[in-house]
């Protein structure tokens, strides 16, 4: 097949937006850029047919996560410091990197539909499952609530846990003797944003 | 983080009416994806982003007050916790009702219905759980915006 | 409704989580939580006996079947662990959680509460689950819970303790679930029976040297096997003492059963020591971890901190008996796994009565402590001679195991290193005790009262189980051959 | 070699990750660590997802009156969208600790950070529980 694959100019868009991500000093743009990534995942998901999986992440890769960076910069440095880069780091992700690709060699190329995951009874378990015991069409749902349903409790869970650990770390009680607009005598200003925004 | 945009985006006639009009939609939508995850894509989990996405878009144009009035700082509390009790219970049922942990299908006389109402009932408490605590970190994290300058 | 206690035993303690945030009442969250702690163990206890009784119990959630479905499955190895956690979750949780060393203003205490019992929950689940993906879920519900609850501990430094070791453990969550994808990826399949009825066919393939060394690295971040250590220290120094005690007597024991259940029940020993060569590796960095644990162990000031670094060696002489792959390795490992437990948890609720009275867990600021608080020091001596492996200690028991596996194998020079290392144990234990026992109390200091009894019949309830379960091993030692007979054996 | 073509998806989204992962592990900026591992998490999925893909199926969704249609594998889909899940979570908590941080330290940079919690050990030792009011200003942080 002499055409060039969709996925590849999404692919290497990716990439640049990670590369600038990674590259930009300005939090602020590199947020926006983390966005933006996620929105080029939910074309790939699209693309690999995963619908459910791309309309989640658009809500929260590109929605939720977002404006909670956004407003943790606004809390925060907006800017990031130069420093010179260190071996190590690349050292380590080059190792890891390589280990991976290393990995895939014996794998079923891409979209192989004899791959061993296609190939297990489970598969058709759910398709069949999906069809004439719960007569739901969308299989993804049946298996997140049904056959894997535990997982999503465990997924509930995982969320809650995430909202007692923000109200334990952000939200404040009423403490005797520790008035909440104390401020902090930072070494460097750290109330800068804050006067900034008011 | 909220409290400095909002009285900049609260004069924003054209933020107002844009958003006056798409919020209704919004939220709209999010209960579609929360009744119509069986057929199409989507869910609990989707619907309750998105259910919160709308209010915080509220928040974020017309202030953090207006919206403590609709979605008070207690219910999130409660509704977080509540929706994993509810999925939970559900399974605590379908145990009592003498069939394993989270299996439905003696929720009804009918095996295919139970499992209908089981999904409906837990997708419920997904949503519930994911809104609430989504609303949750959002106070959170907007609290903590306006904290050194007192009440907003 | 026996049959479903498996699911009770994980369900139990994340429903009572959300009942916290809804009960909010400090008083009555302590005593809703301490009873839910207390159903917990008794559930563990029962599960033991059975499959102990009779083998094996396997418990279809949703009563869907096991490679379509989710599957718990209650081995004599992992009801062992269950067993473990809970009985240390019911003895820390009474002991007053986040009294010593906590930012927690009182009337929010009932989220740490239900930090606690999810972090808990997700424990449990990780051992008790028989599906690969389960395990990256649950382990993220303990995670976050930790995560929380070291972020509690006094000063900034919580902070930031809480921070590196969110980054590490998710660098470490996402490896594991990397590896999981690699091994899903060659099987189509999730479920640890399905896992290793399939995996011997696709054994030779590059892709699984790969998903092997990723399990391997992701859970050894998780269970801070040298040198992938570095979240400990700070995270056990700097929490809550009584979370502490917990975390350090649990989560990295839990890491420890996945990574023998990778090792011997998934991928099987034969590959893993015959083909990878596993011990080769292993062998050099548990020993690295024995001493320099240990000797960094030595030079700290702060008893926290201290304990911390003599968990990472005593992480060292678990990780050894396992790569050693033999029947009296492995009981040592799971042996010392739970001795540890006892140990390091009676000794940071030492640490926790000590800072309720003194605010400090400098070892200057300890000095005679011993006439001023005779009790709690006591307690944290019997301790120590249980860390250096005195006998009639469990120390010793464990201890012996592991020399006893290594001269096996004619590797004298490991059994003499574990030897060596335990003097490096008595150096920083006599550090301590000299400063409690033998140097005079500062000048002018508040006088110190012996800490309250609601917290001293815990922690001598810990520091009491590492002398009893010293003298009868059977109960301890017993059941831990049988795990380890069961894991070598690869019957998942 | 016309076989290991069929790999570059995979290669592509490995780069993704390590990309990530360098963020992660090279970045001294807090925030900016979270969104390495926004991006590493993100790839993860990715990496399942493409595990997913059947050349020529369709959305794992059952059409009216289907017969004989190929779908994706539904499995990983659902697998992932607990994994998305799990890092909104992972990402809340971390953000909440970067603000937590900046307010005690005035800083979000590791280095500073580690620089000013080493000079506070040289100063007074290493006390972690040193007073109860000392909580989110120990009294190492007196201004300069």
């Amino acid at each position: 097949m002499p055409s060039i694959p969709v996925e590849l100019p999404i692919f290497i868009l990716h990439l640049l937006t990670a590369l600038l991500i990674a590259r930009l000093r300005g939090l602020f743009s590199a947020a926006m850029l983390t966005g933006i990534f996620s929105l080029l995942s939910c074309c790939l998901f699209t693309l690999m047919d995963a619908v459910d999986v791309a309309f989640t992440e658009a809500a929260v890769g590109a929605g939720i996560s977002t404006v909670l960076i956004l407003g943790t910069l606004a809390l925060t440095d907006r800017e990031e410091r130069q420093r010179p880069a260190r071996a190590l780091p690349f050292v380590v992700v080059i190792v890891t990197g390589a280990a991976l690709i290393y990995g895939t060699f014996d794998m079923p190329p891409f979209g192989a539909a004899d791959a061993p995951i296609h190939m297990h009874p489970v598969v058709q378990t759910f398709v069949h499952g999906a069809e004439h015991d719960f007569h739901i069409p969308n299989i993804v749902t049946v298996i997140l609530a049904s056959y894997r349903g535990y997982d999503t409790l465990g997924e509930t869970a995982v969320i809650f846990t995430a909202g007692v650990g923000v109200l334990l770390l952000l939200v404040e009680g009423k403490r005797a003797g520790d008035p909440p607009s104390e401020p902090d005598h930072g070494s460097d200003g750290s109330d800068v944003p804050r006067d900034e925004a008011a | 983080m909220i409290d400095p945009t909002p009285m900049r985006m609260r004069d924003k006639i054209v933020l107002r009416v844009v958003s006056k009009l798409l919020i209704p939609f919004i939220l709209l939508f999010g209960l579609y994806v929360q009744f119509h995850g069986d057929f199409g894509p989507g869910g609990g989990f989707q619907a309750g982003v998105i259910f919160a996405a709308g209010f915080i878009l509220y928040g974020l144009i017309f202030g953090l007050d207006e919206v403590e009035t609709v979605v008070p700082h207690r219910f999130v509390e409660i509704g977080s916790a509540l929706g994993v009790l509810i999925y939970g219970g559900v399974g605590v049922v379908n145990m009592m009702l003498g069939a394993n942990f989270l299996d439905y299908s003696v929720l009804a006389h009918d095996p295919a219905h139970g499992r209908h109402y089981g999904i409906l009932a837990i997708e419920a408490g997904v949503g519930l759980t994911v809104f609430a605590t989504m609303m949750l970190i959002f106070y959170a994290f907007a609290d903590r915006g306006r904290r050194p300058g007192g009440a907003a | 409704m026996t049959e479903h206690l498996p699911a009770l035993q994980v369900v139990v303690p994340m429903l009572a989580a959300p009942v916290c945030v809804l009960l909010r009442r400090t008083q009555a969250v302590k005593v809703f939580a301490v009873l839910v702690a207390w159903s917990t163990l008794a559930i563990a206890g029962t599960l033991l006996a059975t499959v102990l009784d009779s083998g094996t119990i396997s418990y279809k959630m949703g009563g869907w079947a096991a490679p379509a479905g989710i599957e718990y499955r209650v081995t004599i190895a992992n009801a062992y662990i269950l067993v473990l956690v809970t009985s240390v979750a019911s003895v820390v949780l009474p002991f007053g959680l986040g009294s010593a060393g906590s930012s927690v203003p009182q009337d929010r205490k009932y989220l740490l509460f239900a930090a606690f019992l999810l972090c808990i929950s997700g424990l449990l689940g990780i051992t008790i689950t028989g599906d690969a993906f389960n395990v990256f879920v649950f382990l993220e519900v303990t995670s976050l819970s930790s995560y929380a609850l070291v972020s509690m501990g006094h000063g900034r430094r919580a902070l930031m303790a809480a921070y590196s070791y969110l980054i590490l453990g998710t660098i470490g969550g996402t490896f594991i679930l990397l590896g999981v994808g690699l091994m899903y990826q060659m099987t189509g399949t999730l479920n640890v029976v399905d896992l290793s009825e399939r995996l011997p066919e696709v054994m030779a393939s590059r892709t699984m040297i790969v998903a092997f060394g990723f399990m391997m690295v992701g859970l050894f971040i998780k269970l801070a096997v040298f040198p992938l250590h570095q979240w400990l220290p700070n995270a056990y120094t700097y929490a809550p003492s009584t979370v502490s005690a917990f975390l350090a007597a649990t989560a990295t024991k839990v890491s420890y059963y996945v990574l023998a259940r990778v090792v011997f029940t998934i991928f099987g020993a034969a590959y893993v020591f015959g083909e990878l060569g596993l011990d080769r590796i292993l062998i050099p960095l548990s020993l690295a971890a024995m001493f320099g644990g240990s000797v960094a162990a030595i030079y700290q000031t702060n008893v926290k901190r201290l304990l911390a670094y003599s968990s990472i060696a005593q992480i060292g002489y678990m990780t050894l008996g396992l790569s050693f792959n033999s029947l009296d390795g492995l009981t040592g490992g799971l042996v010392h796994l739970f001795n540890h437990a006892m140990m390091k948890g009676g000794l940071f609720l030492v640490v926790a009565c000590v800072t309720y009275r003194l605010n400090s867990s400098m070892v200057d600021d300890w000095r005679g402590l011993g006439r001023r608080m005779p009790i709690t020091m006591a307690a944290f001596v019997v301790g120590g001679l249980s860390l250096i492996g005195v006998p009639t200690t469990v120390g010793f028991v464990s201890k012996w195991y592991l020399v006893s596996a290594a001269v096996q194998q004619d590797k004298l020079v490991v059994a003499g290193a574990i030897l060596l290392s335990s003097l490096l144990a008595v150096v920083y234990v006599w550090k301590i005790i000299e400063t409690v026992y033998f140097k005079a109390p500062p000048e002018g200091g508040d006088p110190v009262a012996e800490a309250p009894m609601s917290m001293l019949i815990p922690t001598w309830i810990l520091i009491g189980a590492t002398i009893y379960f010293g003298l009868h091993t059977a109960l301890t030692a017993g059941v831990a051959s049988k795990a380890a007979a069961l894991l070598l054996s690869g019957v998942p | 070699m016309t076989g290991l073509l069929g790999l570059w998806h995979y290669w592509m989204i490995i780069a993704l990750m390590m990309v990530g992962l360098y963020i992660v592990i090279a970045r001294d900026n807090l925030v900016k660590k979270i969104m390495g591992l926004n991006i590493f998490q993100t790839s993860v999925i990715l990496f399942y997802v493409a595990l997913a893909k059947v050349e020529g199926g369709t959305a794992p969704i059952i059409p009216e009156g289907a017969e004989h249609v190929v779908y994706s594998n539904p499995l990983p889909h659902v697998l992932m969208l607990t994994a998305i899940v799990v890092g909104v979570a992972t990402t809340a908590l971390g953000l909440a600790l970067c603000v937590r941080i900046q307010e005690a330290y005035g800083s979000n940079e590791e280095d500073e950070i580690v620089r000013m919690d080493v000079e506070g050990l040289a100063r007074r030792g290493d006390r972690a529980e040193s007073a109860p009011h000392a909580d989110d200003v120990p009294p190492e942080e007196v201004p300069a």
